[in-house]
C-alpha cells in the first residue's frame, strides 16, 4: 500500500532542491570555477544538432530533379546528315543547326549575336541571315555583314561512346573570338 | 566577480543537466536519422548495382579490344615517328628558318587582319554617319559621302592586302608542315588504331567508383553533381489523368532501368535474336556500305553478351528492339514517348512498389510481394486497388500499342497486337460489347442471319446446337450459353442444379420456337444430279478450304494420337467460314446448292463470296457436302420441356410489367406455343442472340454486353472477383486468379461464369456471358486488346496513321481482313493460309505484297470487281471469287495497294509505244537470257488463256502479252533485277545476282556477250550501238538491260481488256411463304429425339 | 578541464558574446532578473513564478507544447510552400514529388503529424485547465480566448487536410463541408432556408449558401483548393497568432501560470 | 482467444449505448471511490445493474456480455477502492492496458486499422486521455483528503514559494522543446504521411471519413440531421465551453485539483469531453467501417457486409403502430406528438426548478440556471437519441420533411 494513501496525513511537501545551499555542485549552476563535462557535451551536442537541422534546411533548397527543358539531346547518327548541308531539323525544337562539311561537323546555336533574334538559313545565298537587323553569317557561323559583333556560338557536340550517336549539349558553348572553336569538343571529325 | 548566490530549485539541476545532455545527444542522433532516412532510397541500390555491371561488361570489351589490337603495326609507327624526328634534327637549319619565316608572316598577317577589321568598323560607323546626314539633310552630307567612298576604297585595298598576306602565310605554313607531316600522319594512324581501346577506357573511367565518386554522392553533398540521380523524362503531350485534368507525364523509370536505352545490356535471348537479325540484314545488303563496319562490331558485342558468364536481369536490361522502341533513332524515342505512355504504371514513382508493377503470374506475385530482399529479388510489391493505370504484365505488353494505333488494322512490328485484334474481330467480341474506336466499328454481325433459319435446318438440330455448339463443331465461334459452370457446375447444389437444367431446357426450346415461328419460308430450287467425287475434288481445289476447315480431328502436338481440333490448330483465316464437317446433317441439299451458287441470295450481307460455280459444279459440290454427315449428333436425346418451368420463367418476365394476378391471367390465355414464343423472345433479349445474328423483331437493339471502350482504365476495385482464387479450366489447365485486372479479364474469358462460383444468386441474376472455349493463347490475345482500350489522352501528333496515305491503306486493310483475303493471298508480308494445303508454290494464289507497285490501278479496279476479265495464271485451280465489291470498296482496296506498294514511286510511267531500237535490243537480250523458256509471248484471249505445255510446273509463267495492260511500266525492270527480294521464294529466277563486295547487281551478259554462243546476238546488236565498247558497257549494266527487256515486253503486250461486268443481283426465288408447322413443339413434349431420358 | 574552462571563458568574455547576451551568465539574482526582462522572448514570463507553475505534474506542460507545435508547423509549413502549388494540376503531383524526389520530403510527415499532435495537445491543455478550475475568476476571459484558439486549431488542421488533393483529402472535406449545407436558414438544405423566397425564387440555393461560401463552388474544386490554401497559410495562422499574444498576455495579467489564487 | 475476440467485438457493439447510459453512474462510482466509501453503495448498485443486464441479456447477447463485463469492472473497482489512485496500481493498470493493446496488434484485422498511420495518433490519444484523467483525479483525490482532514491543497501550501524564471522555468521549457522535437522526428521517420491516389470526384472511397477530430460529429450525424449534428450542436459545444466560467459560480477549487468541491462541474465536463467527444471519435475511427457500418475491433472490414436499416419515426410508431391509422396529411398534426415531446423535454428545467433542483436554482440564480440547464439538455439530447435509436430504431422524433426540420 502506497504511503500517500494512508488517511489523514498531510501530503508530503517535497523539499526544494538545494535550499540548504549545502552542495553547490548539486545545483549544477554555471560557475566560473567549474564547468561540468555534462553541460559541455550537452551544449556541444545541441549546437551540432541545430547546425545539422540548419544545414538540412539548406539542402532542402536544392531539388533533386529539374523541370527545365533539356539542354542535351541525341541527334541520331552521323550518316543521317548529308555532307555539305546545313541541317535545320533541330532548329524548331532546340534552336540548333547541325552543319556537316567534308572534314568536320559542328552545331551552331541559332541566336544572332547582335540582339538575339533567330537568323534564317538561306540555302540559295549559302548564308545565315538575321531578319531583325540583317546580320549575315557564313555557314561556318562567322559574321561578315550587318551589325553582328561576333560569330555565332557553337554548342558542345560529340559522339555518344555507347551507341555512337551525335549528342549536342547546348549548356556548353564555344566562342570563335576566344579561339574556342579549336576545342575538340566544339566539332566532330567525320 | 563575486561567487554566485545559491537559490532553491524545483528540480535538481544536476538531474536537469543530465536530461539536457541526454536529450541533446538524442536530438543530434535523430538529426542524423533524418539525413539517413532521406538519403537511403531503393533506386540508389539499383544504380549502384548497374555501375558494377557496367564495369564488368566494359572489362570484357576492353579485353576483346586489346586482343584485336595490332602490336607490330604500332611498333612500326613509333619507329616512323622517331625516324622523322631524326631527319628534322639533321636538317635543323632549314626547319628553324622555315619556322622563323612563318612566325614573321603570322605577325604580318595579324597586323593586316587587324587593320582590315578596324577599317571596316570605321566604314560601318561612317555609313551610319552618312545615312544620318542624308536623313537630316545636313549640309556636309556631300562631304561625308565622299569620305565614305574613300574609306570604302581603303577598306577594299586592305582586304586585298590581307588576302595577299594570307596567301604567303599559307605558303610558308605548307613548307613547315611538309616537315611535320610524316609525324602527324603516323600519330593519326596510331590514334585510329587505339581509338576503340581509348573509347572503352574513357567509358571505364566514367563509371569508376573512386574517392571523387563517393564525395559527389555523399549525403548532403549530393546536390552538387551526383552520379546517383533521378532521371526523368517530361512528356508534354502524353497525359496522365488526375481526374480534374490531364497533366503531362513525368517518367522516372530510367532511374532504375538504367540501361533501357543503351545497347550492350540485352538479355542473352534478345542478343541472339538481334545478332541473327543483323547478320541476315548484312547478308542481304539491307545495310548501307558505310554502316556495315559498325554493324559487324555490334554483332561482335552481341556475341560477347551471349558468351558472358551471367545473364543480365531486369531492371538493368536494354529495351528489346531499340530500333523500334526507346532508341533515339527509333519511332518511339525515349525523350518523346517515355515509358508509362506504353507500359502504363505510375509515372513519377521511384520505388518498385509504388511504380505500379504488376506480376504476370502467381509465381512472380509470390516472389515480389516478399519484403525487399535483393538476394531473392523481392522488391516489396504493393497492390493498389485504386490505381487506374497499373503496368501491363509481361504477356500483355502490346496492349500499350492500342491507344495510339487504334485506327490501324495492322501495326508494323506489332505482330502480337495485330493478331490479337484480328482474333477479336474473328470471335466477334465487338458485336455484344461496344468498342467505340475505328478498328472495331462498322463491322458485320459475326453470326449468320436467322430470319430464314427454317429453310436451312430443323428445330431438332437447332435445339441440340444451341445446347452445346461445340458438340457439333469443336472449332465453331458460336459460344455455349447453356448448361455452364454456374448452372450445372459441381459447386451448384443438386436441387438447384436440377431446377436450372429445367429452366435452361425451357429457354432453349423457347428460343428455337421463336426463331422458327418468325422464320421466312422461301422455297429454293433443288439441285440436279451431282457427282460427290467431283464435288469433293472441286472443294479441295477451287479454294473453299482457304476459309473453311473440313476436319475436326488433328494430330496432337505432343502425343501423336488424333484429338479433337481447336480453333488454334488452324490459321486464323481458315476459321473464317464454318467448319464443313456435318454440314449435311445440319442442313439440306436445296439450301446448300443455292448457297454455294450465290450466298448473297440467302442474305445480302453474307460474308461468303461467289466462286462462280456453274450449275453442274454447284450440284457436284452439294452432292459432296451432303455426304458430310454427323448422325451421332442427332442421336443426342432432347429432354422434354417442363411446362411448369416455361410458365415460371414466362411469368417471371410478365410480372416485371404486370401485377402477379394479371400475369397469371395473361398466362392462362396463352397456349403453350405462345408461352414458348413469348419466353423465346425474352430469352433472346436476355442472352443477346440478336447482337450477333439478324433476328426478326430485334432490329436496332443495343448490344447486350458492357461497353469496353475504356475498359482498360477501369480501376481494380470496380471488378467483382467473387470467391475464386484458382480453378481447373475445362481444358484441364490449372488457372490462378490473381487480384489484378489483367488476370480478371483473362479468367473471365477462359471461363466466363467463374466468378459465380460459391455465389448464391437468383436464376436470372447469374452471369450470362457465354463460353467461347478460348484457348489460353486466344484468351491472352483478347485480354491484350481489352487492356489496351483506355481513356488515356494523347497529343494529336502522337496518334498514328493519320496521314491520308496510311488512312487509305488502313481502310483497305480493314476490308482485307473483313473479306479474309489472307486466306489465299499474302498481303503485307503475311497470310495465305491455304498454302498449307497446296504443295507446289506454282499453284498458289499470288503474293500481293508488291501488288500496288506491280499492277496498274485501273486494271486492279476492274479485276477486283470482276476477276473474270483476265486469267493471268490459267493453271492455278484456286479461283479468285467474285466479292461483288461496290465501286467504293474496290477503290479503297486499290488505294490501299497503291499506298502499301509505294505505287507513286512507279507511277512516272510512259504508257506509249517504246522506240523500235529499244524493242529490238530488248528482244535480243530476251533471247540471250532465255526468258522464252517459261514465258509465252504469243497473244491470247485474256479471259481464257491456254495453260502452257511445259516439262515441269517449275517453268509455268504468265503470258507476257498480258503484262502491258496489267503491270506498272517502271516496276518491270525493277522486278527482273531482284525478284527474290520482292517476293521471297518466287519461281522467277534472279538473273542479276548481287555482288557480295559492293552489294550492287552483276549482269550475266557482262562477259558472256563475248562468248561464241552469243556471237550471233552480238552481231545483231552491234548496229544499235556506237561502238563495241558502248555495247559491252550496256551489256554490263543491269539497269539498262532490264529496261530494254521492259520495252520489248511492252511492245508485245495487248492494250485492251473488257470492262468489269456489273454486280449481278442476287437471284431471288421467293414465292409466298406457306403456313409452317413445327411438329412436337405444341405441347413442349418431344416425340422426336428419343423423348424423355435420364438427364445428365 | 582547465583548457575547457579557458575556452568557455574565452567565449563568454568575447565582445560578440557580450554584445548578444548583455547580462552575461545570470549567476546572481539581479542578473537572473535582467536575463528575463532583457530578452524579448523570455519576458513573456514574469521574473519569478509560482512553484506549481514549474511542476510538470501540475501543468502537464500542454500549453507550452501546443505553442511549440504551432511553431514547428509554421516552420515546416513554410518549407513545404517552396515545393507546393495550390492548383488542381500541380497540387497532387507536387505532394507526390515530395515523397518521390524532393530533398527532405520528410518535412511533410513532420507537418502532418505535428498537426495531429497539436490538436491533441490543445485538448489536453483545456482538460488540465478545467480540472484545476483555472477558468474561474479572474481567468474567465482567457478561457474564452483559449476556446477560440481551440476552434482555430481545428480549422487549421481541417483546411490543411485538403491540400494534398488526394482521395483522402477531398472526401474528408466533402463530408466535413457538407454539414454547412444544412445550416438553418443559410444552407440550401437547412431548416427554414426553404422559406426564404423572393416571389417564387429561392434565395438560398446551392450557388449561394453557407457551404458555397466555404468551398467557393457547388462542389469541391479548384477554387476550394485555393480558398483553403489561403485560409490555411495566411488567415487562420495570423488570427491564431494574434489571439495567442492576447492569451499569453492575459496569463500573466491574470495571476501568472495558473495556480491557486 | 477467439472467444475473447468475439466477446470484445460483440461487447463493443453494445458498449456505445452502454457507456452513454451508465457513464453518469460511472462518475458516481468515481465519486464514491474518491470518498473512499466504495463497497457499501457500489455493491448494491452493481448488483442491481448487473442482474438487470444479465436478465435482459438472455434475450440480447450483447447486453448479456455487457452484464458480464459490468460485473468484472465493478468487482475490480470495488476491490481496489481508494487504492485505484496508488501510483503503483496506476502503473500496473497502464501496463495492463498497453499489454492488451500490444496483444490485440497480433490480430491482422485489428492491426490493419490501428496501425494505419493516420489512426496512430488516436491510439496514442486513448492512452494519453486515460493517463491524464487518472493523474488529475489522483491529485484531486489527494487534495480532497487534505481538505477532508481540514488541511489545504498542496498547491496552496507552495503558493508562497516563488522561483526564479531563470533558470527553473526556461530550462524545463527548453528541455520540453528538445524532447518534443525528438518525438516529432522519430514519429515522422517511423510513419509515412498517407497519400492515396489523385482526387477523384466520381469515385468515393468506402468509408469516406471526415478528419479524425471531426469523427465525433460524423458519428452524431448518424443520429441527427446535419443541421443539428453538424451545425447547431457544434455551435452549442463552443458556446457551452465559453459559458462554463459564467455558469459555474462555485468559488471553490480555483487553481488546484479537487473533485469533492466540484462534483457536478467535473462530472458533466468529463462526461462531455471523454464520452460524448473523445469516445465517439474513437468509435468513429476504429469501429466504423465501410458503409459506416459498425465493426468490432477484431472484425474484418467487409465492404459487402449488409445491415438492415429499419428505422421509423415517432409519428409512425404512434399513428400507425399504436393507433393503427394512416399518417395525417397535415404535418402539424402528424408531428404533434413529437413536437409536444420536444417541448416537454425543453420545459424540464422550469419544472425541475420548482422542486428537486430548487437549491441549484437558488444558488445559481435564474439566468445561469436556465442557460446552464438548457445547454445540459442539449448535451444529453445526443445520448438519449442514441439510446432511442438503439432500442427502438427511432429515426426522428419530429420529422417535418416540408422544411427540412427533423429532430
Amino acid at each position: 500500500m502506497a504511503e500517500e494513501i494512508t488517511p489523514f496525513q498531510v501530503a508530503p511537501k517535497t523539499p526544494l532542491a538545494g535550499s540548504a545551499a549545502a552542495d553547490i555542485r548539486d545545483q549544477g549552476e554555471i560557475t566560473r570555477r567549474s564547468f561540468p563535462l555534462v553541460l559541455t557535451t550537452a551544449w556541444v551536442a545541441l549546437a551540432a544538432a541545430l547546425g545539422g537541422l540548419a544545414s538540412i534546411l539548406g539542402r532542402f533548397m536544392f531539388p533533386n530533379v529539374l523541370f527545365e527543358p533539356v539542354q542535351k539531346f541525341k541527334a541520331g547518327f552521323l550518316n543521317d546528315y548529308t555532307v555539305g548541308a546545313v541541317d535545320e531539323r533541330w532548329k524548331e525544337k532546340y534552336g540548333i543547326w547541325l552543319v556537316r562539311n567534308e572534314k568536320v561537323m559542328y552545331a551552331l546555336i541559332a541566336v544572332c549575336t547582335h540582339l538575339g533574334c533567330t537568323p534564317n538559313w538561306l540555302e540559295s545565298q549559302n548564308k545565315f541571315k538575321c531578319p531583325c537587323h540583317g546580320s549575315g553569317y557564313y555557314r561556318t557561323g562567322v559574321n561578315f555583314e550587318g551589325p553582328a559583333p561576333r560569330p555565332l556560338e557553337r554548342a558542345k557536340i560529340f559522339l555518344d561512346p555507347a551507341d555512337g550517336q551525335i549528342v549536342v549539349d547546348k549548356s556548353v558553348q564555344f566562342h570563335q573570338e576566344r579561339g574556342e572553336w579549336t576545342n575538340p569538343d566544339s566539332f566532330i571529325k567525320t | 566577480m563575486k561567487p554566485q548566490e545559491p537559490i532553491p530549485h524545483n528540480y535538481s539541476m544536476a538531474k536537469l543537466n543530465l536530461i539536457f545532455a541526454v536529450s541533446a545527444l538524442g536530438l543530434l542522433f535523430v538529426t542524423g536519422g533524418i539525413v539517413l532516412y532521406d538519403y537511403v532510397r531503393g533506386w540508389k541500390w539499383f544504380q549502384w548495382e548497374f555501375i558494377r555491371i557496367q564495369q564488368e561488361r566494359l572489362q570484357q570489351d576492353l579485353r576483346a579490344a586489346q586482343q584485336g589490337e595490332n602490336r607490330t603495326r604500332m611498333a612500326q609507327l613509333d619507329k616512323q615517328i622517331k625516324q622523322q624526328e631524326l631527319t628534322i634534327a639533321a636538317h635543323r637549319q632549314q626547319y628553324v628558318l622555315a619556322q622563323r619565316d612563318l612566325d614573321q608572316w603570322e605577325g604580318q598577317h595579324y597586323a593586316a587582319d587587324e587593320d582590315y577589321r578596324f577599317a571596316k568598323a570605321n566604314l560601318d560607323a561612317k555609313r551610319y554617319e552618312l545615312e544620318m546626314a542624308v536623313l537630316q539633310k545636313r549640309r556636309d552630307r556631300a562631304q561625308t559621302r565622299k569620305e565614305y567612298i574613300d574609306l570604302s576604297n581603303h577598306v577594299d585595298d586592305l582586304q586585298l592586302r590581307l588576302q595577299a598576306v594570307t596567301r604567303d602565310r599559307d605558303a610558308v605554313q605548307a613548307r613547315v608542315n611538309a616537315w611535320l607531316k610524316k609525324i602527324k600522319d603516323a600519330e593519326d594512324t596510331r590514334k585510329q588504331l587505339t581509338a576503340s581501346i581509348d573509347l572503352v577506357k574513357k567509358q571505364l573511367a566514367a563509371v569508376s567508383t573512386n574517392g571523387q565518386f563517393f564525395i559527389l554522392n555523399a549525403p548532403m553533398l549530393d546536390f552538387i553533381s551526383p552520379t546517383f540521380k533521378i532521371d526523368q523524362v517530361v512528356l508534354p503531350d502524353l497525359f496522365v489523368n488526375v481526374n480534374y485534368m490531364e497533366v503531362p507525364r513525368v517518367d522516372r523509370c530510367q532511374t532504375c532501368h538504367r540501361a533501357i536505352d543503351q545497347p550492350g545490356f540485352e538479355s542473352k535471348k534478345e542478343a541472339a535474336r538481334l545478332s541473327a537479325e543483323l547478320q541476315q540484314k548484312l547478308d542481304t545488303y539491307q545495310i548501307p556500305q558505310n554502316k556495315r563496319a559498325a554493324t559487324e562490331q555490334r554483332i561482335a558485342q552481341l556475341k560477347r553478351i551471349q558468351d558472358a558468364p551471367q545473364e543480365i536481369l531486369n531492371p538493368w536490361r536494354t529495351h528489346p528492339k531499340l530500333d523500334l522502341f526507346v532508341g533515339s533513332a527509333s519511332a518511339h524515342p525515349l525523350l518523346e514517348y517515355g515509358c508509362t505512355s506504353c507500359h502504363h504504371g505510375m509515372d513519377r514513382a521511384t520505388e518498385f512498389g509504388r511504380a505500379g508493377h504488376v506480376p504476370p503470374n502467381a509465381k512472380m506475385e509470390r516472389r515480389w510481394s516478399g519484403f525487399w530482399n535483393v538476394a531473392k529479388r523481392q522488391w516489396g510489391y504493393e497492390e493498389n486497388p485504386f490505381d487506374e493505370t497499373p503496368m501491363y504484365p509481361r504477356q500483355y505488353y502490346e496492349a500499350g500499342c492500342v491507344k495510339c494505333h487504334a485506327n490501324q488494322v495492322q501495326i508494323k512490328g506489332g505482330a502480337q497486337i495485330t493478331r490479337a485484334e484480328a482474333t477479336v474481330e474473328l470471335i466477334g467480341c465487338y458485336a455484344c460489347h461496344k468498342i467505340a474506336n475505328w478498328r472495331f466499328t462498322g463491322l458485320r454481325k459475326p453470326g449468320p442471319d436467322l430470319t430464314g433459319i427454317a429453310e436451312k435446318t430443323t428445330p431438332e438440330w437447332a435445339i441440340r446446337w444451341i445446347s452445346e455448339p461445340h458438340d457439333f463443331r469443336s472449332t465453331t465461334r458460336m459460344p455455349s450459353f447453356f448448361y455452364q459452370r454456374n448452372m450445372v457446375g459441381p459447386a451448384v447444389p443438386a436441387a438447384e442444379r436440377a431446377q436450372n437444367i429445367k429452366y435452361q431446357d425451357a429457354e432453349i426450346r423457347a428460343i428455337v420456337e421463336y426463331l422458327f415461328s418468325k422464320s421466312k419460308h422461301r422455297v429454293w430450287p433443288a439441285p440436279g444430279p451431282g457427282d460427290a467425287a467431283r464435288g469433293k475434288q472441286l472443294v479441295n481445289t477451287i479454294g473453299c478450304l482457304g476459309c473453311h476447315v473440313d476436319t475436326e480431328t488433328v494430330k496432337g502436338a505432343t502425343t501423336g494420337e488424333m484429338r479433337l481440333a481447336r480453333r488454334t490448330d488452324f490459321p486464323l483465316e481458315r476459321n473464317y467460314g464454318f467448319n464443313l464437317t456435318g454440314v449435311g446433317t445440319k442442313t439440306n441439299a436445296a439450301w446448300i446448292y443455292n448457297w454455294v451458287r450465290n450466298p448473297k441470295a440467302y442474305y445480302p450481307e453474307a460474308p461468303m463470296p461467289s466462286l462462280r460455280l456453274s450449275d453442274q459444279e454447284a450440284a457436284d459440290v452439294t452432292a459432296y457436302l451432303v455426304t458430310l454427315q454427323k448422325p451421332q449428333f442427332m442421336q443426342k436425346p432432347i429432354r422434354p420441356v417442363d411446362p411448369e418451368a416455361v410458365r415460371e420463367l414466362a411469368k417471371g418476365y410478365l410480372v416485371n410489367t404486370r401485377t402477379d394476378r394479371d400475369a397469371e391471367a395473361k398466362l392462362k390465355t396463352m397456349p403453350m406455343h405462345e408461352q414458348l414464343v413469348y419466353l423465346g423472345q425474352r430469352s433472346i433479349e436476355k442472352y443477346g442472340c440478336y447482337s450477333c445474328h439478324n433476328i426478326d423483331g430485334f432490329e436496332g437493339l443495343k448490344p447486350i454486353g458492357t461497353d469496353l471502350t475504356i475498359e482498360g482504365s477501369k480501376a481494380l476495385h470496380l471488378f467483382d472477383f467473387g470467391f475464386v482464387h484458382d480453378y481447373k479450366a475445362e481444358d484441364g489447365v490449372h488457372e490462378h486468379v490473381l487480384h489484378t485486372v489483367p488476370s480478371w479479364i483473362y479468367n473471365k474469358l477462359r471461363s466466363p461464369r467463374i466468378y459465380d462460383d460459391l455465389r448464391t444468386k437468383a436464376y436470372n441474376d447469374k452471369l450470362k456471358m457465354p463460353n467461347f472455349h478460348l484457348t489460353p493463347e486466344e484468351a491472352r490475345l483478347v485480354t491484350t486488346v481489352v487492356l489496351g482500350l483506355t481513356k488515356d489522352q494523347i497529343g494529336a501528333d502522337k496518334i498514328a496513321a493519320t496521314d491520308p496515305q496510311t488512312r487509305a491503306a488502313q481502310e483497305g486493310l480493314k476490308l482485307v481482313s473483313q473479306h479474309n483475303c489472307r486466306a489465299c493471298h499474302i498481303v503485307d508480308g503475311y497470310g495465305r493460309a491455304i498454302a498449307s494445303l497446296i504443295s507446289d508454290t506454282n499453284f498458289l494464289p499470288p503474293d500481293l505484297t508488291p501488288e500496288g507497285a506491280r499492277a496498274q490501278s485501273p486494271f486492279l479496279f476492274n479485276f477486283l470487281k470482276d476477276p473474270t476479265v483476265m486469267k493471268i495464271r490459267p493453271w492455278v485451280s484456286v479461283r479468285m471469287p467474285t466479292f461483288q465489291f461496290t465501286d467504293a470498296e474496290a477503290n479503297t482496296l486499290v488505294g490501299m495497294f497503291a499506298a502499301e506498294g509505294k505505287a507513286h514511286e512507279f507511277d512516272n510511267a510512259v504508257y506509249s509505244m517504246p522506240p523500235a531500237s529499244n524493242v529490238a535490243v530488248g528482244r535480243e537480250v530476251f533471247n540471250m537470257l532465255r526468258c522464252a523458256q517459261c514465258h509465252a509471248t504469243t497473244p491470247v484471249n485474256p479471259e481464257a488463256p491456254p495453260v502452257p505445255k511445259t516439262a515441269s510446273t517449275q517453268s509455268l509463267a504468265p503470258n507476257l502479252t498480258l503484262a502491258r495492260v496489267r503491270l506498272r511500266h517502271d516496276w518491270i525492270p525493277d522486278w527482273i533485277r531482284r525478284p527474290n527480294e520482292m517476293i521471297p521464294g518466287t519461281r522467277m529466277p534472279a538473273n542479276f545476282p548481287r555482288d557480295p563486295a559492293t552489294g550492287g547487281f552483276i549482269s550475266p551478259l557482262a562477259n558472256a556477250i563475248d562468248s561464241p554462243q552469243f556471237a550471233k546476238s552480238k552481231a545483231a546488236l552491234m548496229p544499235y550501238f556506237k561502238s563495241e565498247a558502248d555495247l559491252k558497257r550496256t551489256m554490263a549494266d543491269p539497269v539498262a538491260l532490264t529496261e530494254y527487256l521492259r520495252d520489248y515486253i511492252w511492245s508485245i503486250g495487248i492494250t485492251q481488256i473488257r470492262a468489269a461486268a456489273p454486280n449481278q443481283a442476287p437471284a431471288v426465288i421467293a414465292p409466298p411463304s406457306m403456313p409452317k408447322q413445327l411438329p412436337a413443339m405444341k405441347t413442349g413434349r418431344a416425340e422426336q429425339g428419343g423423348g424423355v431420358t435420364a438427364g445428365r | 578541464m582547465a583548457n575547457l574552462k579557458s575556452v568557455q571563458e574565452g567565449i563568454v568574455n568575447s565582445q560578440i558574446w557580450k554584445s548578444v547576451f548583455r547580462v552575461g551568465i545570470p549567476n546572481t539574482n539581479r542578473k537572473r532578473v535582467l536575463a528575463v526582462l532583457g530578452s524579448l522572448i523570455l519576458h513573456l514570463h514574469p521574473v519569478k513564478v509560482r512553484r506549481s507553475g514549474v511542476r510538470m505534474s501540475y501543468t502537464w506542460c500542454m500549453g507550452g507544447t501546443s505553442f511549440f507545435l504551432f511553431l514547428v508547423e509554421t516552420v515546416t509549413g513554410l518549407l513545404l510552400m517552396f515545393y507546393y502549388r495550390p492548383t488542381i494540376e500541380y497540387a497532387f503531383t507536387d505532394i507526390l514529388d515530395l515523397r518521390e524526389q524532393a530533398p527532405f520530403g520528410i518535412m511533410r510527415e513532420m507537418h502532418r503529424w505535428g498537426a495531429h499532435a497539436m490538436v491533441i495537445a490543445v485538448w489536453l491543455h483545456m482538460f488540465r485547465v478545467f480540472m484545476t478550475g483555472s477558468y474561474k475568476p479572474p481567468r474567465e476571459f482567457n478561457w474564452n480566448i483559449g476556446v477560440i484558439l481551440l476552434v482555430l486549431t481545428l480549422l487549421l488542421s481541417f483546411t490543411g487536410y485538403l491540400l494534398p488533393w488526394d482521395q483522402l483529402a477531398i472526401w474528408a472535406i466533402t463530408v466535413g463541408s457538407n454539414m454547412a449545407r444544412a445550416t438553418p436558414g443559410a444552407g440550401n438544405e437547412g431548416p427554414m432556408s426553404g422559406l426564404i423566397k423572393l416571389g417564387d425564387i429561392r434565395l438560398i440555393h446551392a450557388g449561394d449558401d453557407a457551404r458555397f461560401a466555404l468551398i467557393g463552388g457547388r462542389s469541391i474544386g479548384p477554387s476550394t483548393l485555393l480558398r483553403f490554401y489561403v485560409l490555411h497559410c495566411m488567415v487562420i495562422p495570423l488570427a491564431a497568432g494574434f489571439l495567442m499574444a492576447i492569451h499569453f498576455w492575459r496569463v500573466r495579467k491574470d495571476g501568472g501560470i495558473s495556480g491557486p489564487l | 482467444m477467439t472467444f475473447l475476440k468475439d466477446f470484445i467485438n460483440t461487447l463493443s457493439a453494445a458498449s456505445t449505448s452502454f457507456l452513454l447510459l451508465t457513464s453518469v453512474f460511472a462518475f458516481v462510482v468515481f465519486f464514491n471511490l474518491l470518498e473512499g466509501k466504495i463497497r457499501s453503495k457500489v455493491g448494491a448498485i452493481f448488483i442491481a445493474f448487473g442482474t438487470l443486464f444479465v436478465v435482459v441479456g438472455f434475450a440480447v447477447r450483447p447486453l448479456l456480455y455487457l452484464g458480464i463485463a459490468y460485473f468484472v469492472i465493478l468487482f475490480m473497482l470495488s476491490n481496489l477502492g481508494g487504492r485505484l489512485w496508488d501510483k503503483r496500481v496506476g502503473l500496473r493498470l497502464l501496463i495492463g492496458a498497453l499489454a492488451a493493446f500490444g496483444l490485440s496488434m497480433l490480430d491482422p484485422n485489428f492491426f490493419l486499422i490501428a496501425a494505419k498511420p493516420d489512426n496512430v495518433p488516436i491510439g496514442a490519444m486513448i492512452f494519453l486521455l486515460g493517463i491524464f484523467t487518472w493523474i488529475a483525479l489522483r491529485k484531486a483525490y489527494l487534495n480532497d483528503r487534505q481538505l477532508a482532514a481540514g488541511g489545504i491543497p498542496w498547491e496552496k501550501t507552495e503558493s508562497d514559494e516563488k522561483l526564479f524564471t531563470w533558470p527553473d522555468l526556461v530550462y524545463t521549457e527548453m528541455l520540453c522543446m528538445i524532447l518534443l522535437t525528438i518525438v516529432m522526428i522519430v514519429w515522422s521517420i517511423a510513419l509515412r504521411a498517407p497519400l492515396e491516389e489523385a482526387a477523384n470526384p466520381t469515385s468515393s472511397p468506402n468509408p469516406a471519413k471526415a478528419p479524425w477530430y471531426f469523427l465525433g460529429l460524423q458519428e452524431m450525424l448518424v443520429y441527427f440531421d446535419p443541421w443539428l449534428a453538424g451545425v447547431v450542436l457544434p455551435t452549442l459545444i463552443i458556446v457551452g465551453l465559453m459559458a462554463i466560467p459564467y455558469i459555474d459560480t462555485n468559488p471553490k477549487g480555483n487553481g488546484y485539483y479537487s473533485f469533492r468541491e466540484r462534483k457536478w462541474e467535473i462530472g458533466v465536463f468529463l462526461y462531455g469531453f471523454l464520452v460524448l467527444w473523445s469516445f465517439l471519435i474513437i468509435t468513429g475511427t476504429f469501429l466504423r467501417g465501410p458503409n459506416w457500418n459498425f465493426f468490432g475491433p477484431f472484425e474484418y472490414w467487409d465492404p459487402n457486409k449488409l445491415v438492415p436499416l429499419v428505422n421509423v419515426d415517432l409519428s409512425e410508431i404512434i399513428w400507425v403502430k399504436l393507433l393503427g391509422m394512416p399518417l395525417p396529411k397535415l404535418w402539424i398534426l402528424r408531428e404533434s406528438f413529437g413536437i409536444l415531446l420536444v417541448l416537454a423535454y425543453l420545459s424540464l428545467p422550469p419544472l425541475l426548478a420548482a422542486k428537486p433542483f430548487r437549491r441549484f436554482y437558488l444558488k445559481m440564480g435564474g439566468p445561469r440556471y436556465y442557460v446552464g440547464s438548457f445547454l445540459f439538455l442539449f448535451m444529453m439530447a445526443l445520448p438519449i437519441k442514441m439510446v432511442l435509436r438503439w432500442l427502438f430504431n427511432l429515426k426522428y422524433i419530429v420529422h417535418i420533411q416540408e422544411i427540412f426540420f427533423n429532430i
